[in-house]
C-alpha cells in the first residue's frame, strides 16, 4: 500500500519503509512475555502491520491500556510511543483524560474481556457516549486470563471452563451495548483471522470517534479445550464473515470493479474507503436495528460473525467538538493563554464588595 | 482522654468579650452592646430565606462591621430545618461563637429546640402563627404577625413563602438599628437585575422595618452602628469560590468532577469562571470539562490528563476520597501529576453531607493500598485557599505526584469578609519536562532517574517529536528507565528515592505559620478552618484568662522540619483539630516519636464549625493530659 | 533512619547454624552438612517445574526432614524467570535463608544472576545447553546435559519441557543422598492418579538420579538424612488454604470475590471445599459463591449479605482494598457484619503482584473517609490462618462490624510444614441478634443503643416476622433509633460509642502471644509472616550474640493492652515489619505517645520474604534508634 | 381488587384490609421530606397502593436504595419493613447480597437515574444479568436532584438546563441497556400516570426475575421548566401509553371480554394475568428485537411511550436456582447445616500428608 521507490540495481535493496520513511520495525517494541501461542500476540503483530501501513507516526500514538495479559500488549508494539498501562478496567478514563489534554494524539487502547465487561464495563460505556476519538480493540477469550481462567462476563452460555464448570450465565456482548450505546464504528474479528484483521484496525485507525473492534482472541493456557466456545479450533470452525472486509485510504483510489450488488462501498470521514465485498451474508452495516437484530440472532444462535457490524458516517462529534476546545493541544498552549490577567479577579471582587 | 467539645450552648459568661452585658435578664434603657452580638436565623430550607439571610449579613457589612455567616443546612434539597448564624464582631473575631443573642424563629419543625436553646435574656423574634411555641419567660420576646403583614404587601399568594422573609429581615433591622439605606443597598445588590423582585423586596424589608418601629418596644440590648476601618474595601465570598479563583490562575486546562455536596460548588464557579475568561476570540476553549459517570472515572480522566500534559484536577468530598483511593496509589507510583480538592464534610460513610469536618486529613495523607503518602495543601483562609489553588497545580507538576487541596465546609461554604484575594506574581511551575531540543541534549533518558538529588526524576509528554521520548507507565515494578521489574533491588531503591521527593516535598510546600509570644508556655497547632477560632481564643486565653499561647498552624503535609522545631520547643503541645481520631496528632506523633509524649489534642467533632470557647475550654481543662 | 533489609546474599559466615562449613571452596571428601541447606531452583514459568519442585520438597519431609518452600514467581502466565527455594532445616528454621548452597539453573534468561549471586564454593547443577554462562571457578558446578537425557525418557517432544523437570529433581537427589523410594513416593502422591504420567515422571527422576551416579563426582558437602520426630504426621499447605477452611468451618453461606493474586486461592480453596462438604442430600447448596463484576460489587454484596444474616466474606489484595474503602466505612457506621481477607501483595499500586508485604496494615486499619478504624485479625502461623478464619466471622457478628483477616503473598502462598490443623469447639457465635420471641421481650428495640455498655447494639435481621423488627440501614446520621438525624449530639454520641465498641474490640479480638526470657534487654514487635524468621533471629542473636530477646506478636489490630505494658516494660522496643512506612509503628505511636520514644523500627520491603539474617543484622546495628 | 367482608349495618364501618387483614396505613412510614410536588413522592403513593393490594407481608420485605433525593424514598413506605439506604449507585449489590443470604425476602429497589444510569451502571446492568429477583425502580427526572440539578446521563439531547446549557450528548436509555442484558421484565412509565403506574408496579411484583420500571418523575425543583424534557408538562403532554396496562392476581379471574384483537393476555409465572388493552399502536411486548426497534425508534422521534416494553415468560432462572441453593433462606440455616463436622477436616489434612 505504501509506495516504495525503485531500487536502482547497484546499491543494497533499500528497506521498505511506509510514506513517512519509516520501517515496520520501529512499529515492534519489547518481546511479549505472553504465553507461546496467545491470541493477544497474533493481534499485536496485525497492528503493527496495519500501523505501519497507516503511516500512523510513532511519537504521535498514546497508547492506552488496563490491567490483563491483553493489556499487557501495549508495550509488545510501539516501542517509540508513549504507553500507559492503568489500573484494571479504568482504561477509558485515562484515555478520556490523555485525549482532552492532548486531541491531537492517536488514541489506541487495548483491553481484555474481564477489563472491559466486567470492572470496566461503565467506563466503556460512557466513553462511547462521550464519543472519545479511541480506537478501542478488546481482546476478548472469555476468561481473565491473567488470574488463571476464570469465566469473564463475555463467556457463551454452555462454554465450559477448563475445570469442567459450565457457564450458566448469558454472555455480554460488547459490540451490542457499544451499538445500544451509539458507537459509530463497531467491528468483530478472530485473531486468527490475519487477513480481515489489518483493514479492519486501519478502518478503526481512520474512524474519528470511538471504534470498537472486539477480536476473539484464544487464551491458549485457559480457554483453548474441548467444550470452549472461545478456543482456536472452535473460532476458527465458526467464524463468518459478514463480508469480505478491504479498506483503501484517502490518499488511494479505490479501484474496485465488482459486480453490481457484489459489493458495497461506505466513504469515511477522511475520505478513506471501506469495501465490503458480499459473500453468503446480505447485511448493511449502516443500519442500527439490522446490527442488533444479527447480534442477538447469533448469540442465539451461537453464530461467530465477523466483519463491520455497524458504522454511521454522521457520528456524533468527538468530544473535543462538542466541548468546542481550541485546535492546539491543550498541553500546548502557553501560560498567557491559560492565566486569566490580574483584571478579571479585580473583576471578580468588585461584584462581591 | 480527648476533650470532647460541646455542642449545647456556651456558658454566656465566657461566650463573649463583653461578659457583663450578658447572661441577665432583658431591661430596657440600657446602654446596648455595639457591634457585638450572634444573630440565628431558623427556617425551613429550600424557602427562599437564603437571600433574606445574605442581606441581613451584607446591610451590617455595608455599615463597616465585621461579620461571619454560618449557614446550617440540611442534606435536602426542601423543607428540612435550616439556621443561618450571623457573628457581628466589632473586633473581627467572626468565626463561630455559640450562645444567640437574636433568634428569629420562622420554622415550627424546629421552634421548640430553638426557644430552649436560648439562654436567658436573649431575643427571640417569632412568627405569630408559632406562638404556642412559646414556653418561658426569661427572654426578650417580640411576636410578629408576619403571615398577615405579608398580605398587602405581596398580592401574588405564590410568592408570599418567599417574601415573607425580607420582613424579619426588616424587624431585625430595627431591633439593631440598621441604617435602612445600607438595607436598601444590600437588596439591590441582591436583586439589582430584577426590577420587579427588587421593588417587592424591598417592600417587604421596609415594611418590617416600620411595622416594628411603630408595634415594636426595642429594648435596645444590642445595636449595629456603622464603623470604619473594618470593611471598607473588603468582599464577601466563601473558600470554595476562592478555591476555583485560584485552579483558575493556576490555569487548569482539564476538569472532570462527579457532583457531591460540598464541594460542588468549586466545580461550579471554575466552571462558570473558565467560560468567563478562559476562551479565545473564536469562542473555542483553553479548557475541558467533563461531567464524569463516577468519581473513579473523575480521578481517571485527571490522572490520563496530567501524564498527557495538561493541568487537571477534580474536586470531591469523602465518599469520593474513598473512591478515588485506587488511583491515588498510581499517581503516587507511576508520578502523575494531579490534583484533588477535597471540601471535607462530616464522616465516615455518607455521614453528615451539610456538616463540617477535618475528618480527611489522616485519609487523604494514606490513600490507596501499600507504602503512599500524598502531599497536601491545607489553606487556613480564602486567601490562601486561592493561593493553593494556584499551588496546587504547580506542585503536582514540580513533584508530579498527587496534591490534596483540602478545604472543609466550613471554609469553603460559609460567609466571610475578607480582603480582595490577591495575586502573587509567580509564575505557573511546569517542572521538570523534556521537550524534543531538550532531549536532544541528554544522553540519556531515564524517566526514573534522581538525577538532581531532590527524588525528582524528569518526564517527557506523549506527543514529544523525538524517538527518544517514549517511555511506558506502569502501576506495576520498574526499573529507572520505566522497564518492567520484579528486581527486589529495583522495587527498593524505586521506593527510597519515592521517600526522598516526599522529603523535598517538606520543603517546598507552604510552611507552617508561627505566631509566638513572649511567655508563652504551651504551643497550639492547627490547621485549616480551625485558624479563625483559634486566633479568637488566643486572644481571650491571654485576656481572660491570662494564658499566653503560641500557636503553629500546618498549611501542607508532608510536615515541615519547622513543626518538629516547635513542637521541642514547648514543654507541651495542643494539637486542634476537627475529628474524633485525632488524625493530625497521629502523623505528627508517628512522624516525632521523640517528641510525642508533649503531644496532647483536643478534638472537636459533631458537625459544627470549631468555636473560640471551646478552644478555651479545652485547653484549660486539659493543660498537660497527653491523649 | 531505617534499616533496609538487604537483598543480596547474606554473609555466609552468619548465614547459618553451621558457619564452620560454609563459605569454603569445595573440596571432595569432607563431611556433609547434614539436613542444612538451601536448594533454589530456577526455571521460567509456565514449563512445569513446580509439580517438580513440590516432589522435590516432598520428598525431603517424606525423609522425615523439616522443610520450606518459596516460590518467586512473576507475574505472568507463562515464560518469565521463576524461582523456587528450598529450605531444609533440621531445626525447624525454614522460612527463607538468602545465601543458596545449591543452585539448578535451567533458565537461560536469569542464569547470568543466578550464577553470580552464589557464594563461593556453593553448588550449581546447570543444563548443558546453557555452559557458556559459566564464568566463575570458585564454584562446585554439575554441568548436566538434560536436553539429551529426556529425548530417549520420553519419546514425546511436546511433553520433554515438562519431563525435564523431573530429571534435575533426580539430580539433586542423587546428590544429596535422597531416600530413592521416597522421591518414588512424593511422585507417587502428585501424579497417582494419572498412571501414565506417573511413569513418564519416575522415569525422568530416577534417570536423573542414575545418570548423575555414573557421571557426577559427588563433593559430599550437604545431606538430607532421614530423621525422626520432626515431620512424621505433619502436612505441607500454604496459608491460603487454611484460610478457606477456617471460612468453611466459620460458616461461610456468601462468598463474593473477583480474582485477583495472590488472594484467589482462598476463594477457589474456599469454593472447593464448599462444593465438597456444604450440600444437601438432594445436592442443594448451603451457600452461594458470586464472582462479581468488581471489587466494589464484592464489598457491596457481602455487605447486603451481612445485612440479611448470612455470614458473608471477600477476599481479595492491595488494588481490591482500595476500591473497597466506600464500602468499609458504611460497614463500620451503620454496623454491618463483614469479612475481607487481604492476601497482601507488594504495593503501591498495581506493584509487585507476585511479591510479599505487609504494607496493606495501616491502609485498612484507617479504610474509608472520615473517622473511622476497623479490626484486623493477623495471622502468624497457618494454624492461625484457619482459626482466625473461623473467627473473622464470628467477631464480624459479634461486633457487627468489618472485619479484616490480613494475610501476606509470603503466608498464603509458600508451603508450610506443619501440624495438621486442629479444631477449636467454640461454638459459631452469631452477635447479638434478637428474633420475633426476643422482641417480644423487649420494651423498645433501639437498634443503635448501647444496651450493655460494651458498645454493641442489637440488631435484627429483615425477614423477621414482628413489627417491632424493622428499622432503617443509612449511612447517614442516625439517633440510637435508627432514624435520621443531624443535631451535634446525635453524631457525637454515635461516634463515641462506636469507639466503644472498638475498646470492646480491643478486648475480644485475639491477644497477643509473648515470648519472655531471662536477661532479655530488647523487646520486639512483629506480626504476621515475620514469626517465622523472627523466631529464628532470636534464637541466634542469643546463640551467637548472646542477645536475649523479649518477643511480642500481635495478632490483632485495634491493640491490645497487653502491648502497651510490653513496651511500657522496656528500655527499647523494635518493631519489625514488612513495609517502609512503619505502618503498624505509627499505630502503636499514636496510641502510645507516651511510649512513642521507646518504639524504633526495623523495616524491610523488597518482595522477598523476611529472613532471619535480616532480623539479625538490624538488631545488632540498630540497637537504640529511633526513627 | 381485594375482597372486605360487608359491613354489618350495627358496628362501625371496619377499617379497609388487605388479604393478610393489614389497612393501608402500616405500608405508609415516615412523611416525606422531599420538595413538595416531586414526582418521586407521587411514586412511593403508588407503591403504597400497590404493595397493599398485592398482600405484600411487610416484615418480609428488603427495601434497598443508593443516594438520591428517590433513593429516600425507601424511608417512605412500608415503615414495618426493612430498609436500606446504601451507597451511591452500589444497591443492586448490595441487594444482591440480601437476596442471596435470604431467597425469601421480597426485594424492592428504587433508584435514580444518576444512581443507576451514571456511577451504578455496571451494577445494574451485571444485577440484570444474573438475574436477581428484584423490583427495580428508576425514578427518572433527567437530573441529580439532591446535588442541586446537574444533567443525568439520561437527560434527552436538546433538553435544556435551568441555567440555559443544553445537553449536548445522547441520553442512555435504561430500558433498552435492560433489554440488551437480558432483563425479563421492562416497563416505562410517568409519575402522573397513576392509572398504569399501579398494575405496573403490581406486575412486577408478580415476576419472579429482575423486574424494571423506568418512571419519569420530574424533579419540580431544578427540572420542571420549559425547555426539559422531563417536566411534568412535559411529561403529560407527551406520554403515550403503548396500551392500556391491566394486572390480575392469580387469584382472581380474568374477566377480560374484548373484542378479539383488541386486548393481549399474558400469564405470568405464578397465574396473574397482565392484560394489555390496544390503544392506537400495535405492539406486541414479547419481541425483543421489537422493543429495541421501537425504543430507537422512541428516542429519534423523542417520543415519551409507556407501557410494558418488554416481557419473557421462559426468564432465566433466578440466581438462587443458577446456584442451586436450599429452599431455607442462608440465613435461616442452622449451624449443624453450616459446620462441617471433624471428620471433613481430618479428611483434607490427610491428603497433605
Ligand atoms: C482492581 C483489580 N482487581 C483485580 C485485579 C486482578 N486482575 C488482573 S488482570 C485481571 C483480569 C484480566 O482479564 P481480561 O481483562 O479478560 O484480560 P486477559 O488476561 O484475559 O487478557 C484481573 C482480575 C487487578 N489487577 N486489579
Ligand atoms: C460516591 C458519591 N458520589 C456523589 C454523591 C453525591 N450525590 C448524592 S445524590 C447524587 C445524585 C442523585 O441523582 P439521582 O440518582 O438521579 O437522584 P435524584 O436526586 O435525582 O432523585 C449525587 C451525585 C454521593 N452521595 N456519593
Ligand atoms: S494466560 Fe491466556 S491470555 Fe494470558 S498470555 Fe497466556 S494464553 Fe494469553
Ligand atoms: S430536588 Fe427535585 S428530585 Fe429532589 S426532592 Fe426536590 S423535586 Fe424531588
Ligand atoms: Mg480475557
Ligand atoms: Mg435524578
Amino acid at each position: 500500500m505504501s509506495a516504495t521507490s525503485p531500487a536502482t540495481s547497484a546499491s543494497p535493496k533499500p528497506p521498505v519503509t511506509n510514506r513517512l520513511g519509516h520501517e515496520q520495525k520501529i512499529y515492534k517494541a519489547a518481546e511479549s512475555t505472553l504465553c507461546a501461542g496467545c491470541g493477544h500476540d497474533s493481534i499485536t503483530s496485525q497492528l503493527i502491520k496495519a500501523l505501519f501501513e497507516m503511516d500512523v507516526e510513532p511519537w504521535n500514538v498514546a497508547k492506552m491500556s488496563g490491567i490483563g495479559c491483553s493489556s499487557k500488549t501495549t508495550a509488545y508494539f510501539l516501542g517509540q510511543s508513549h504507553g500507559f498501562n492503568g489500573v484494571h478496567g479504568r482504561m477509558p478514563a485515562i484515555a478520556t483524560g490523555s485525549y482532552l489534554a492532548n486531541r491531537k494524539l492517536v488514541h489506541i487502547g487495548v483491553s481484555g474481556d474481564g477489563d472491559t465487561a466486567s470492572i470496566g464495563l461503565s467506563h466503556f460505556l460512557h466513553s462511547i457516549r462521550r464519543n472519545i476519538p479511541l480506537l478501542y480493540i478488546v481482546e476478548n477469550n472469555g476468561v481473565y486470563g491473567l488470574t488463571k481462567g476464570q469465566f469473564s462476563a463475555t463467556a457463551d452460555r454452555g462454554s465450559v471452563a477448563k475445570k469442567g464448570v459450565e457457564n450458566e450465565m448469558e454472555p455480554i456482548d460488547v459490540c451490542a451495548m457499544a451499538i445500544e450505546m451509539g458507537c459509530s464504528f463497531v467491528a468483530r474479528s478472530f485473531s486468527g483471522d490475519i487477513k480481515q484483521l489489518v483493514p479492519l484496525i486501519k478502518a478503526g485507525l481512520a474512524h474519528p470517534g470511538f471504534a470498537l473492534i472486539d477480536i476473539v482472541s484464544p487464551c491458549v493456557t485457559f480457554n483453548n479445550h474441548e467444550g470452549s466456545t472461545k478456543s482456536f479450533k472452535y473460532a476458527k470452525s465458526h467464524e463468518d464473515p459478514l463480508h469480505e472486509f478491504g479498506f483503501v485510504p484517502y490518499y488511494e483510489e479505490t479501484k474496485v470493479d465488482y459486480e453490481p450488488g457484489t459489493a458495497q462501498e461506505i466513504e469515511m470521514a477522511d475520505g478513506s474507503h471501506i469495501v465490503l465485498k458480499k459473500l453468503s451474508h446480505d447485511y448493511n452495516p449502516t443500519d442500527r436495528n439490522e446490527a442488533l437484530t444479527l447480534l442477538h440472532k447469533a448469540r442465539s444462535e451461537k453464530l461467530f460473525l465477523t466483519g463491520l457490524l455497524y458504522h454511521k458516517n454522521e457520528g456524533d462529534r468527538p468530544m473535543a467538538d462538542q466541548l468546542h476546545l481550541v485546535d492546539t493541544p491543550l498541553t500546548q498552549l502557553p501560560a498567557e493563554k491559560l492565566v486569566p490577567g490580574p483584571e478579571a479577579l479585580a473583576q471578580v471582587m468588585e461584584s462581591l464588595k | 482522654m480527648s476533650i470532647e467539645a460541646s455542642s449545647a450552648t456556651t456558658n454566656a459568661a465566657t461566650g463573649s468579650s463583653e461578659p457583663a452585658t450578658r447572661g441577665l435578664p432583658a431591661s430596657a434603657g440600657r446602654t446596648p452592646v455595639v457591634n457585638d452580638l450572634v444573630i440565628s436565623i431558623a427556617t425551613s430550607n429550600g424557602t427562599g430565606s437564603q437571600s433574606a439571610n445574605n442581606i441581613l449579613m451584607r446591610t451590617i457589612f455595608n455599615m463597616g462591621v465585621p461579620v461571619g455567616g454560618k449557614n446550617l443546612f440540611p442534606s435536602n434539597i426542601q423543607g428540612l430545618p435550616t439556621w443561618f448564624d450571623i457573628r457581628v464582631n466589632k473586633n473581627d473575631f467572626t468565626s463561630r461563637r455559640a450562645g444567640v443573642d437574636l433568634m428569629v424563629a420562622m420554622n415550627p419543625e424546629s421552634a421548640r429546640d430553638d426557644i430552649s436553646s436560648l439562654r436567658p435574656g436573649a431575643i427571640l423574634v417569632i412568627n405569630e402563627d408559632m406562638k404556642a411555641f412559646i414556653n418561658r419567660d426569661d427572654l426578650i420576646i417580640y411576636v410578629v404577625p408576619f403571615s398577615k403583614l405579608v398580605v398587602p404587601i405581596c398580592p401574588d399568594g405564590r410568592l408570599r413563602r418567599l417574601v415573607v422573609n425580607m420582613m424579619y429581615v426588616g424587624v431585625v433591622g430595627w431591633l439593631l438599628h440598621f441604617d435602612l439605606e445600607e438595607l436598601k443597598r444590600a437588596i439591590q445588590k441582591q436583586f439589582g437585575r430584577k426590577p420587579a423582585a427588587l421593588e417587592l423586596n424591598q417592600n417587604a424589608a421596609v415594611g418590617g422595618y416600620e411595622w416594628a418601629a411603630e408595634n415594636l418596644e426595642r429594648q435596645d440590648l444590642f445595636s449595629v452602628e456603622r464603623m470604619t476601618g473594618k470593611a471598607e474595601g473588603k468582599v464577601i465570598m466563601d473558600g470554595n469560590m476562592a478555591a476555583a479563583l485560584g485552579l483558575l490562575y493556576g490555569g487548569t486546562t482539564v476538569l472532570s468532577w462527579y457532583p457531591i455536596t460540598p464541594s460542588s460548588s468549586v466545580c461550579e464557579n471554575l466552571i462558570a469562571f473558565l467560560g468567563k475568561y478562559r476562551h479565545e476570540e473564536d469562542g473555542k476553549a483553553t479548557y475541558a470539562v467533563v461531567q464524569a459517570e463516577d468519581e473513579l472515572a473523575a480521578i481517571g480522566m485527571v490522572v490520563g490528563a496530567g501524564w498527557a500534559g495538561a493541568r487537571a484536577v477534580t474536586a470531591t468530598s469523602g465518599p469520593g476520597i474513598s473512591l478515588m483511593a485506587e488511583f491515588a496509589g498510581l499517581s503516587y507510583f507511576a508520578e502523575i501529576p494531579a490534583v484533588i480538592v477535597d471540601v471535607q464534610r462530616m464522616g465516615p460513610s455518607t455521614g453528615l453531607p451539610t456538616r463540617t469536618c477535618q475528618g480527611d486529613i489522616a485519609k487523604a495523607y494514606n490513600l490507596s493500598h501499600g507504602d503512599c503518602k500524598h502531599v497536601l495543601l491545607i489553606p487556613g483562609s480564602l486567601q490562601e485557599a486561592f493561593e493553593f489553588g494556584i499551588e496546587s497545580l504547580n506542585l503536582a507538576e514540580r513533584l508530579q505526584t498527587l496534591v490534596f487541596l483540602m478545604l472543609d465546609l466550613d471554609i469553603g461554604m460559609n460567609n466571610y469578609m475578607i480582603d480582595p484575594l490577591q495575586l502573587t506574581d509567580r509564575p505557573l511551575d511546569r517542572g521538570k519536562v523534556l521537550d524534543a531540543e531538550a532531549l536532544n541534549k541528554v544522553e540519556e533518558f531515564a524517566r526514573y532517574r534522581d538525577v538532581d538529588g531532590d527524588g525528582i526524576p524528569y518526564r517527557t509528554l506523549p506527543g514529544t517529536p523525538h524517538p527518544k521520548a517514549a517511555f511506558f507507565t506502569r502501576g506495576t515494578g520498574h526499573t529507572d528507565r520505566a522497564t518492567y521489574s520484579e528486581k527486589p533491588e529495583d522495587w527498593q531503591s524505586n521506593m527510597d528515592r519515592l521517600s526522598r521527593k516526599f522529603d523535598t516535598a517538606r520543603a517546598i510546600t507552604p510552611q507552617p505559620v508561627i505566631d509566638t509570644v513572649e511567655g508563652a508556655g504551651i504551643g497550639i497547632i492547627a490547621y485549616g478552618s480551625s485558624d479563625a477560632p483559634i486566633r479568637e481564643a488566643r486572644v481571650r486565653l491571654d485576656e481572660e484568662h491570662g494564658l499566653k499561647t503560641n500557636y503553629l498552624r500546618i498549611r501542607a503535609l508532608p510536615l515541615s522540619a519547622d513543626v518538629r522545631e516547635f513542637i521541642a520547643s514547648h514543654e507541651r503541645v495542643i494539637v486542634i483539630e476537627q475529628n474524633r481520631d485525632a488524625q493530625m496528632a497521629s502523623i505528627i506523633r508517628s512522624d516525632y516519636p521523640d517528641l510525642a509524649p508533649r503531644v496532647s489534642t483536643l478534638l472537636h467533632y459533631n458537625g459544627l464549625p470549631l468555636d473560640a470557647q471551646t478552644v478555651i475550654n479545652g485547653v484549660i481543662v486539659n493543660p498537660g493530659t497527653v491523649n
